[in-house]
């Protein structure tokens, strides 16, 4: 049992959402989803955050900066997609400055469908990130048994090679 | 007289009583927010999951400040609870938050830059009140060493109530409670992101969470300084005081730093001068 | 059902008397807007008083510069930003000119060419 | 007092059951009229293809050789617009949403009935669409 | 050398749940130099109306943003309307505008809850979208979305309310009346939030008329512009006051969108009163040839398509004039001077939506 | 006797070094004439000290006062003709009234009261004068040794200037003898007259660059140390008139407060010139035009002491005073200002000359209350201050010739690019503000003995105030030294061996000193204090252990960094999730790159020079009026 699971700090970024699955993002933390009751804290800060999550897809400017955000996110981490833009360009998908989904540029572990996705989906989504970050963390800890602790993700030919759909 | 036990008593038991208080203050100010909230437990789970989060640093130097943090802090608190010299204690104290504004400053970024300037800031709003909260209690028992004020049978607080209020108004920069979570808060939305605390993560950062908790628990004894004439009375003043910071932390929208200098400034000269002057004049002149 | 509106045709070099004049006149800049007519840019002012519109309109071809008039109305600059990063139209004399960071798009002046970027239409990816 | 003009609402939350919705303990909360998904009652499409176009995300296609609907879950964007349109209203509305997942997928693929080639009653009041289809 | 801090200030950054981007040059901790940038959000969702026929793209509209998201569809569809010549039914714009001051109030308390939390005031945060929740209730239940309602089209709405539900919701909001008294209590009174407040990015009145600020910006500097006042929907059988403040501060902004709030509940109020019975859709043929710009009242100010078609099914063109564009270069004249701390206050004081202002 | 033949060496040794200086024009003449006297003094000094630690206070007698007497008074004359002429050449015509006036005063003392004055031990010595001898003799010859190589490497880089080092150098050691006369003397004549040497000594060496700036500056040095100068006079001749011509430093204290209130009362204005207090600051920092050695000279071990010196003697007699709490209020505001001023200045020297204001004005305050507890602090500050600041001074020094700069902000990352020095600069401001350090200790001493004295509270809110500005301006200075910059290269080069000798020195010197503090105390100051007092005022044992444990934890973590630890995975800093290069430069708007720049908060509208010097101006101005006008009003009515 590790303490990833119970204390999962996330880091919310607005890639090029409509702001609807931004707010909904937001509400999850409000009274009525509350939560915090899992220990999941908004940080703000890519250095203490565990889960990305990224509502909105890709586009010409903020692709470095989604990658250079997961770069700054201590291993281990998961991404969730929020939305259907996150997941594949969604409704903007044909838009000239929309190149798609998030797993362009990093992997993504866990895709929430909707527009706008739902408080319960977020959550949903969430939770199903919490056994993968558990999973990696296993990883993590055998990967440096083994010696072969290299800088996990940072490589950028490592992250196409993983994550890169298409 | 050091007295090593409590010393090391204070060493092992404080982060655990200083995690627990953060996790029922977590709780409360939950449900003030109209939320469930997470477990009691939650702070030692996040602290559990930064230590098996893997390292990551802008530079070596963080660590070493982060390790000083901690463990300054509490040789600090060992130095309180031992019963050492209160003003020794509060230089230490001093000591040990300027390694953290090192380890702010050494990742230079503007984030964690600002918030070390915050920080120093800080230190300077409270440092005043604070020197004069000894300078209080050894003018109220004549000693500076905390087992004779803890074992003094002087009503401190009916000597210097003015110097507790002033305190208590600090303390509320010392908890990083609002409206004073100027350099850094416990949730980061905060226009310096996370000011000090910025650039640390994974272990550095759970050992900067642990001196927090080392800090709550010595802070919360020099609370119970006013009152340990009558030990029930300090444990409820404790109780209530810590409450306090609560209901403000969630009654106040975060102050700028120049309302937290001049405010804690003003107050550390109006109490200083009044309740000293006071006494002095009560003492029949002698100091 | 609201009241017709008219946009008046002038030339580009109206433009900028035109908005001093509305300026006087205490009219608020509402909004530039310009869209593509062939091988033609249409570009329209709209002032606003008293929820009552003034609207020029200008038509050019690409090579014109068009006059800013950032120095009537401070705002402008954001439409005459945009005008140049999606339609590829020159606009001299913008007071925060971003030189065509306003909007950094995958394709140059997206506006101004027919994307040919074909869209799916079946999903299957 | 202008001090603590919070205090009414933090003292009374307090002392009130919090107004949390305890979600995966307690399902989610619902509307009738809540979109969730599209669901598809097989039997009843024709493969008109009218939903595929007038999807306004290209969500839905229907292949009529294969006589199948998909619904790409990863792009609907649950307007339901394909709900409105349904000639046959073999389209409804579930209030349920779509579950997360952990790859990139989300497309449901249903055989239908396809054009519904002999429906004595019912031909000659609307006879243009089989015909249409047939072509 | 010249003493200063240099802030990027975004594009991701906790006080700022939308990416915006600005350069801070700080002396000590005042804001001596700001450059903003955007283009973050930039979709080019305009450009679709090439791929998507007018009726379709209502739904594409309504996405330029999703906390405005009714209003840009209604603002879309009644431009559209105005083209063709149509004749909505007088019911959808009853429900039009009952939707509208919906999106208005739960904008609104989305606002004042991240503008407590900029400064620190987390628990007015959590507050403010505790209630906001029970709009998104309604409107859930009206229309089937919680932020993304897509109930307009072109030709009137696609679902009505019962009477029933309409008198539910009435007394819903009636009910919430004292805790949005008790929220608004906080911004209006509360001494911490005046430190914050008061005095604290001023914009005067010529200013704001001259930079073209548009909502409540303006109307916190005094400037009464409402399009509500222009009566599009139903507005125009209904009796209000635009709210407008003259100090022009953070405090004023905030005082204009508190109050509001209660102005919204009272439009709502009439509509329900006065809603007529009948359809509320109405079969649209032809395609629209012609221009308009469509002006309507957003929680955020003027907002304005400008709608260009010519008698096929795909516009020519679609353009949308937002209230946080026209509000940037505001902005930027307010930030210069301001502290660190009230960066955030101050941006969030324009209730700044980028994924309008790039769409 | 050996006891008067040593402190006659250590007046004159410097002297003969300063002449053959004078005259040897070579480098490495030179070298070996300064690293000879400097060790050779030192030496003496710390000869000095073995032998006479534990003799309390002794009188030397045997000096032929007639013609030593006649002899000064030349020299007096002299000097005086030397600055009337430079004044005159200057056309600096305050500083020439000023000299005139002084000189008249003197001439008139010789002519009709001198014959009445005799004084029967001329030199004395006692556990005060050896700590002060120690940190003449010491630090002094170290800052003179660290010159070596500073003022080579400064010609070097200044060829526009002449190269007048014989002078510079001859002017230093002449200094170090007036600094040891004065606190060997115990006629108050003598006294007067190497109060004299060392404000000439100053004047020279803060005018040594010439150009206008230094000028200016040296002339203002001098006028606020002329008016210092001429309350002495006053004093001198009021205690030959009034006082019955007890010019005998030991007598004058023993006799109790009716006579010596007033000299002492005027001699304390001097020493408050000399010492930079409130309204007279401004020359010392003026001062900072001078090559740094200089600063450091006039800093730590020489002048401004000088200054302090002289009122911590006079403190028995300030004891429970008026006259003793007005001086105590105006050090104490000094304190305030200055740490306050300190907060707002970028220029590394010029927070080193407020910062030596303020501790000064601590040092003032401590010994206007003249109990034995604040004595103690006094002296105990006076040795600290002395030892960090002379290593502040000089690695400031060092530094400014690798970064051309003395700006605060341009010390980024110092810890990257001159490592060494770096640390040592890092040694000297832990030294200055943070536990267990000395400078702490003394504040310390400080608090407890405010509260202890009658009134004494006010001074400790004075005080609390002071020192947390005091760790703000060190501590964001000592931030700004320890960033870590990714894009450094050392540029630390080869420093001088003669300044990386000053430099390692004082360093030791500073952990040294906290370690033998409670030696030092008991040793040097308590019996200082009970003859004197009566009374001894010391740390308990616990808190002297806790101190040592913390030296100790201080010393060996930083060694942790040494230890291979765990790999770290270096991440980028934190930008707003902005692409961001090597050298900290990121994506900013317009397209363009921008640089981080992150300079320090100076906080001009709260602290700045401009804002908080008048007040003390006027605030101490009034108090010095106060206290003269009512001493004077006490002591002519009784």
């Amino acid at each position: 049992m590790t303490y990833l699971a119970k204390s999962p700090w996330i880091l919310h970024y607005d890639a090029s959402s409509c702001n609807g699955c931004d707010i909904e993002v937001l509400a999850c933390l409000t009274p009525m989803y509350d939560v915090e009751r899992f220990g999941i804290l908004n940080t703000g800060n890519p250095k203490h955050a565990d889960i990305f999550v990224i509502t909105g897809s890709i586009n010409e400017q903020n692709r470095e900066i989604v990658k250079n955000l997961y770069d700054q996110i201590p291993r281990p981490n998961v991404v969730v997609a929020v939305g259907i833009c996150a997941c594949s360009g969604g409704v903007f998908r044909e838009c000239y400055n929309v190149s798609g989904g998030i797993d362009k540029v990093i992997p993504v572990d866990v895709y929430v469908p909707g527009c706008a996705c739902r408080p319960e989906s977020i959550i949903d989504g969430i939770v199903t990130a919490l056994g993968i970050l558990e999973e990696k963390r296993t990883k993590m800890v055998l990967d440096v048994d083994k010696k072969e602790h290299r800088h996990a993700g940072l490589n950028p030919d490592h992250i196409l090679s993983t994550g890169g759909v298409q | 007289m050091i007295n090593i036990v409590w010393a090391i008593v204070f060493v092992l038991v404080a982060p655990l009583i200083g995690g627990l208080i953060a996790g029922i203050d977590r709780k409360i100010t939950a449900h003030m927010q109209g939320r469930v909230g997470p477990s009691i437990f939650q702070p030692f789970w996040d602290v559990g999951k930064l230590f098996e989060k893997e390292n990551g640093v802008v530079n070596e130097t963080q660590i070493f400040y982060a390790i000083c943090y901690v463990i300054f802090m509490a040789f600090t608190g060992a130095l309180f609870f031992a019963g050492g010299d209160l003003l020794l204690v509060i230089f230490a104290l001093t000591l040990a938050q300027i390694f953290l504004v090192l380890g702010a400053y050494s990742a230079n970024s503007p984030y964690s830059f600002v918030g070390a300037e915050r920080e120093l800031l800080q230190i300077m709003a409270y440092e005043p009140m604070v020197i004069l909260v000894a300078v209080g209690l050894y003018v109220a028992t004549k000693s500076f060493s905390v087992s004779d004020i803890a074992s003094s049978t002087v009503p401190v607080i009916l000597l210097i109530p003015g110097i507790f209020l002033g305190f208590i108004y600090v303390l509320t920069i010392k908890l990083r409670k609002s409206p004073f979570d100027i350099s850094t808060s416990h949730h980061a939305h905060q226009e310096i992101v996370k000011g000090v605390t910025t650039e640390f993560s994974g272990r550095s950062l759970a050992w900067i969470e642990i001196t927090h908790w080392y800090e709550t628990v010595l802070l919360l004894g020099i609370v119970y300084l006013f009152f340990a004439f009558n030990p029930l009375l300090g444990i409820a003043a404790i109780i209530i005081v810590y409450l306090l910071e609560i209901f403000l932390d969630n009654t106040n929208a975060r102050a700028k730093w120049q309302f937290a200098l001049k405010s804690s400034w003003l107050i550390a000269v109006v109490v200083g001068v009044v309740n000293l002057a006071a006494l002095y004049v009560l003492n029949g002149g002698v100091s | 059902m609201m009241a017709a509106q008219v946009i008046t045709p002038i030339g580009v070099g109206d433009v900028v008397s035109k908005a001093g004049q509305a300026k006087k006149d205490g009219y608020r800049l509402v909004q530039i807007g310009c869209t593509k007519i062939g091988d033609d840019f249409e570009i329209i002012y709209v002032y606003d008083k008293d929820f009552t519109l003034l609207s020029y309109r200008i038509t050019v071809k690409e090579d014109v510069v068009i006059p800013s008039i950032s120095s009537e109305y401070f705002g402008a600059f954001v439409y005459e930003n945009e005008i140049h990063d999606l339609y590829g139209l020159h606009v001299s004399g913008i007071n925060i000119d971003f030189k065509g960071t306003f909007y950094k798009t995958a394709i140059k002046h997206p506006f101004n060419v027919t994307i040919t970027k074909e869209g799916d239409s079946c999903q299957n990816k | 007092m202008t001090l603590f003009e919070n205090t009414k609402i933090v003292i009374s939350s307090l002392f009130t059951r919090p107004a949390t919705l305890m979600y995966p303990a307690k399902p989610a909360k619902k509307t009738a009229n809540t979109r969730g998904h599209v669901t598809i009652n097989p039997a009843g499409c024709i493969t008109c293809r009218t939903c595929q176009r007038k999807c306004p995300t290209q969500a839905i296609n229907v292949d009529v050789k294969e006589k199948t609907w998909e619904i790409d879950n990863m792009r609907c964007v649950v307007c339901a617009v394909c709900v409105d349109t349904c000639p046959t209203t073999c389209l409804t509305m579930d209030n349920q949403y779509r579950p997360a997942m952990t790859a990139r997928g989300g497309i449901e693929k249903v055989t239908v009935a396809g054009p519904k080639k002999k429906e004595p009653a019912a031909a000659p009041a609307n006879g243009a669409k089989p015909a249409e289809k047939k072509e | 050398m010249s003493k200063q801090i240099t802030v990027p200030f975004g594009p991701q950054h906790p006080v700022l749940p939308e990416p915006l981007h600005l350069d801070l040059v700080l002396e000590d901790e005042t804001v001596v130099d700001v450059i903003p940038s955007i283009g973050y959000v930039h979709r080019g969702l305009e450009k679709l109306v090439e791929k998507r026929e007018y009726t379709e793209y209502v739904f594409i509209a309504e996405r330029i943003c999703g906390i405005c998201s009714f209003i840009h569809s209604q603002t879309y569809v009644q431009g559209i309307e105005q083209i063709m010549g149509l004749e909505v039914p007088e019911r959808a714009t009853y429900l039009r505008t009952i939707w509208g001051e919906y999106s208005r109030l739960h904008s609104h308390l989305l606002w004042l809850g991240l503008f407590a939390d900029s400064m620190g005031f987390e628990s007015v945060f959590m507050n403010a979208w505790r209630l906001r929740e029970h709009i998104l209730d309604d409107l859930e239940a009206t229309t089937g979305g919680r932020v993304i309602q897509g109930v307009c089209k072109v030709g009137g709405v696609r679902k009505d309310i019962t009477p029933e539900k309409l008198d539910e919701m009435l007394k819903g909001l009636r009910g919430m009346e004292h805790e949005l008294n008790d929220l608004t209590n906080v911004f209006l009174n509360d001494s911490s939030m005046k430190h914050r407040l008061r005095g604290v990015g001023v914009l005067k009145k010529e200013d704001a008329y001259v930079l073209g600020a548009v909502g409540p910006t303006a109307r916190g500097s005094g400037l009464a512009i409402d399009i509500r006042s222009t009566g599009y929907g139903a507005l125009g059988k209904i009796n209000f006051k635009p709210v407008v403040e003259y100090d022009g501060d953070c405090y004023a902004r905030c005082a204009v969108r508190a109050k509001e709030m209660f102005t919204s509940i009272d439009i709502i109020e009439q509509c329900i009163k006065k809603i007529p019975d009948g359809p509320v859709d109405m079969k649209v043929t032809g395609a629209p040839d012609g221009e308009y710009f469509s002006r309507t009242e957003q929680p955020r100010g003027e907002v304005i398509h400008y709608i260009k078609g010519n008698g096929k099914k795909n516009l020519v063109r679609h353009r949308v004039r937002t209230p946080t564009f026209t509000n940037i270069p505001p902005l930027v004249t307010l930030l210069k001077g301001v502290d660190l701390a009230d960066v955030p206050v101050v941006v969030l004081s324009i209730d700044p939506c980028i994924g309008c202002a790039e769409r | 006797m050996q006891l008067t033949q040593l402190l006659i060496f250590l007046i004159l040794f410097p002297l003969i070094a300063a002449f053959f200086l004078l005259i040897a024009k070579k480098d490495v003449e030179r070298n070996w004439i300064v690293k000879l006297s400097a060790l050779i003094i030192g030496a003496v000094s710390v000869f000095l000290l073995i032998t006479t630690y534990n003799k309390g206070a002794m009188l030397v007698s045997v000096i032929p006062a007639e013609q030593t007497g006649i002899l000064m008074f030349v020299l007096e004359m002299l000097i005086a003709v030397y600055i009337l002429y430079l004044g005159i050449t200057y056309k600096k015509w305050l500083a020439v009234a000023l000299i005139l006036v002084q000189t008249v005063m003197i001439l008139f003392f010789e002519l009709f009261y001198a014959h009445g004055v005799h004084v029967e031990s001329n030199l004395f010595i006692d556990e005060f004068s050896l700590i002060m001898a120690m940190i003449i003799g010491i630090i002094g010859s170290l800052i003179c040794v660290y010159s070596l190589g500073y003022m080579k490497f400064f010609h070097e880089h200044h060829t526009e200037m002449p190269d007048r080092r014989p002078r510079f150098f001859a002017i230093l050691f002449i200094f170090l003898a007036a600094m040891f006369g004065l606190v060997f003397s115990n006629n108050l004549l003598w006294v007067y007259f190497f109060w004299e040497v060392t404000t000439l000594c100053s004047f020279l060496l803060i005018g040594y660059t010439k150009t206008d700036e230094a000028i200016n500056n040296a002339f203002s040095a001098l006028w606020m140390n002329l008016l210092g100068g001429i309350a002495f006079t006053c004093a001198i001749i009021w205690l030959a008139t009034a006082g019955g011509g007890m010019l005998g430093l030991s007598d004058l204290l023993t006799t109790g407060k009716a006579i010596a209130l007033i000299p002492a009362a005027l001699i304390g204005f001097a020493g408050l010139t000399k010492a930079a207090q409130l309204p007279f600051s401004s020359w010392l920092v003026g001062a900072m035009v001078a090559p740094t050695p200089v600063s450091a000279l006039l800093h730590s071990s020489t002048m401004v002491k000088a200054g302090v010196y002289i009122i911590v003697r006079f403190a028995p007699i300030f004891q429970s005073t008026f006259t003793g709490y007005v001086i105590a209020m105006i050090g104490a505001l000094t304190f305030l200002i200055a740490s306050g001023i300190a907060i707002s200045q970028s220029n590394a020297k010029r927070v080193l000359a407020y910062s030596t204001i303020a501790n000064l004005g601590l040092v003032v305050a401590c010994a206007g209350i003249g109990t034995y507890e604040a004595i103690w602090a006094a002296i105990l500050l006076i040795v600290f201050h002395a030892i960090s600041k002379s290593l502040l001074f000089l690695a400031t020094g060092t530094v400014e010739h690798r970064i051309k700069s003395r700006e605060i902000d341009d010390m980024t990352g110092l810890i990257v690019r001159t490592p060494k020095i770096a640390a040592m600069m890092i040694i000297g401001i832990a030294g200055m503000f943070l536990a267990p350090f000395g400078m702490l200790i003394s504040k310390w001493a400080a608090i407890q003995a405010f509260i202890d004295a009658p009134l004494g509270f006010l001074f400790v809110i004075i005080l609390v105030f002071g020192s947390a500005m005091t760790v703000f301006f060190w501590a964001k200075w000592m931030g700004k030294i320890l960033t870590v910059t990714s894009d450094g290269k050392n540029i630390e080069g080869e420093v001088d061996k003669s300044e990386w000798a000053a430099l390692l020195s004082l360093a030791g010197l500073s952990f040294v000193t906290t370690l033998v503090f409670p030696l030092l105390s008991t040793v040097l100051l308590e019996p200082f204090l009970l003859f004197n007092y009566g009374h001894v005022a010391r740390l308990s044992q616990d808190n002297i252990i806790i101190m040592i444990l913390m030296l100790f934890l201080i010393v060996l973590l930083p060694l942790s960094i040494l230890i291979p630890h765990r790999k770290h995975r270096h991440l980028a800093p934190y930008m707003g999730g902005r692409t961001t290069t090597q050298d900290m430069r990121f994506s900013g708007s317009l397209g363009v790159q921008k640089k981080t720049v992150l300079s320090n908060y100076y906080l001009h509208p709260y602290f700045g020079e401009a804002k908080l010097r008048p007040l003390g101006i006027w605030l101490c101005s009034a108090l010095i009026v106060i206290m003269l006008l009512a001493t004077i009003a006490k002591g002519v009515i009784l």
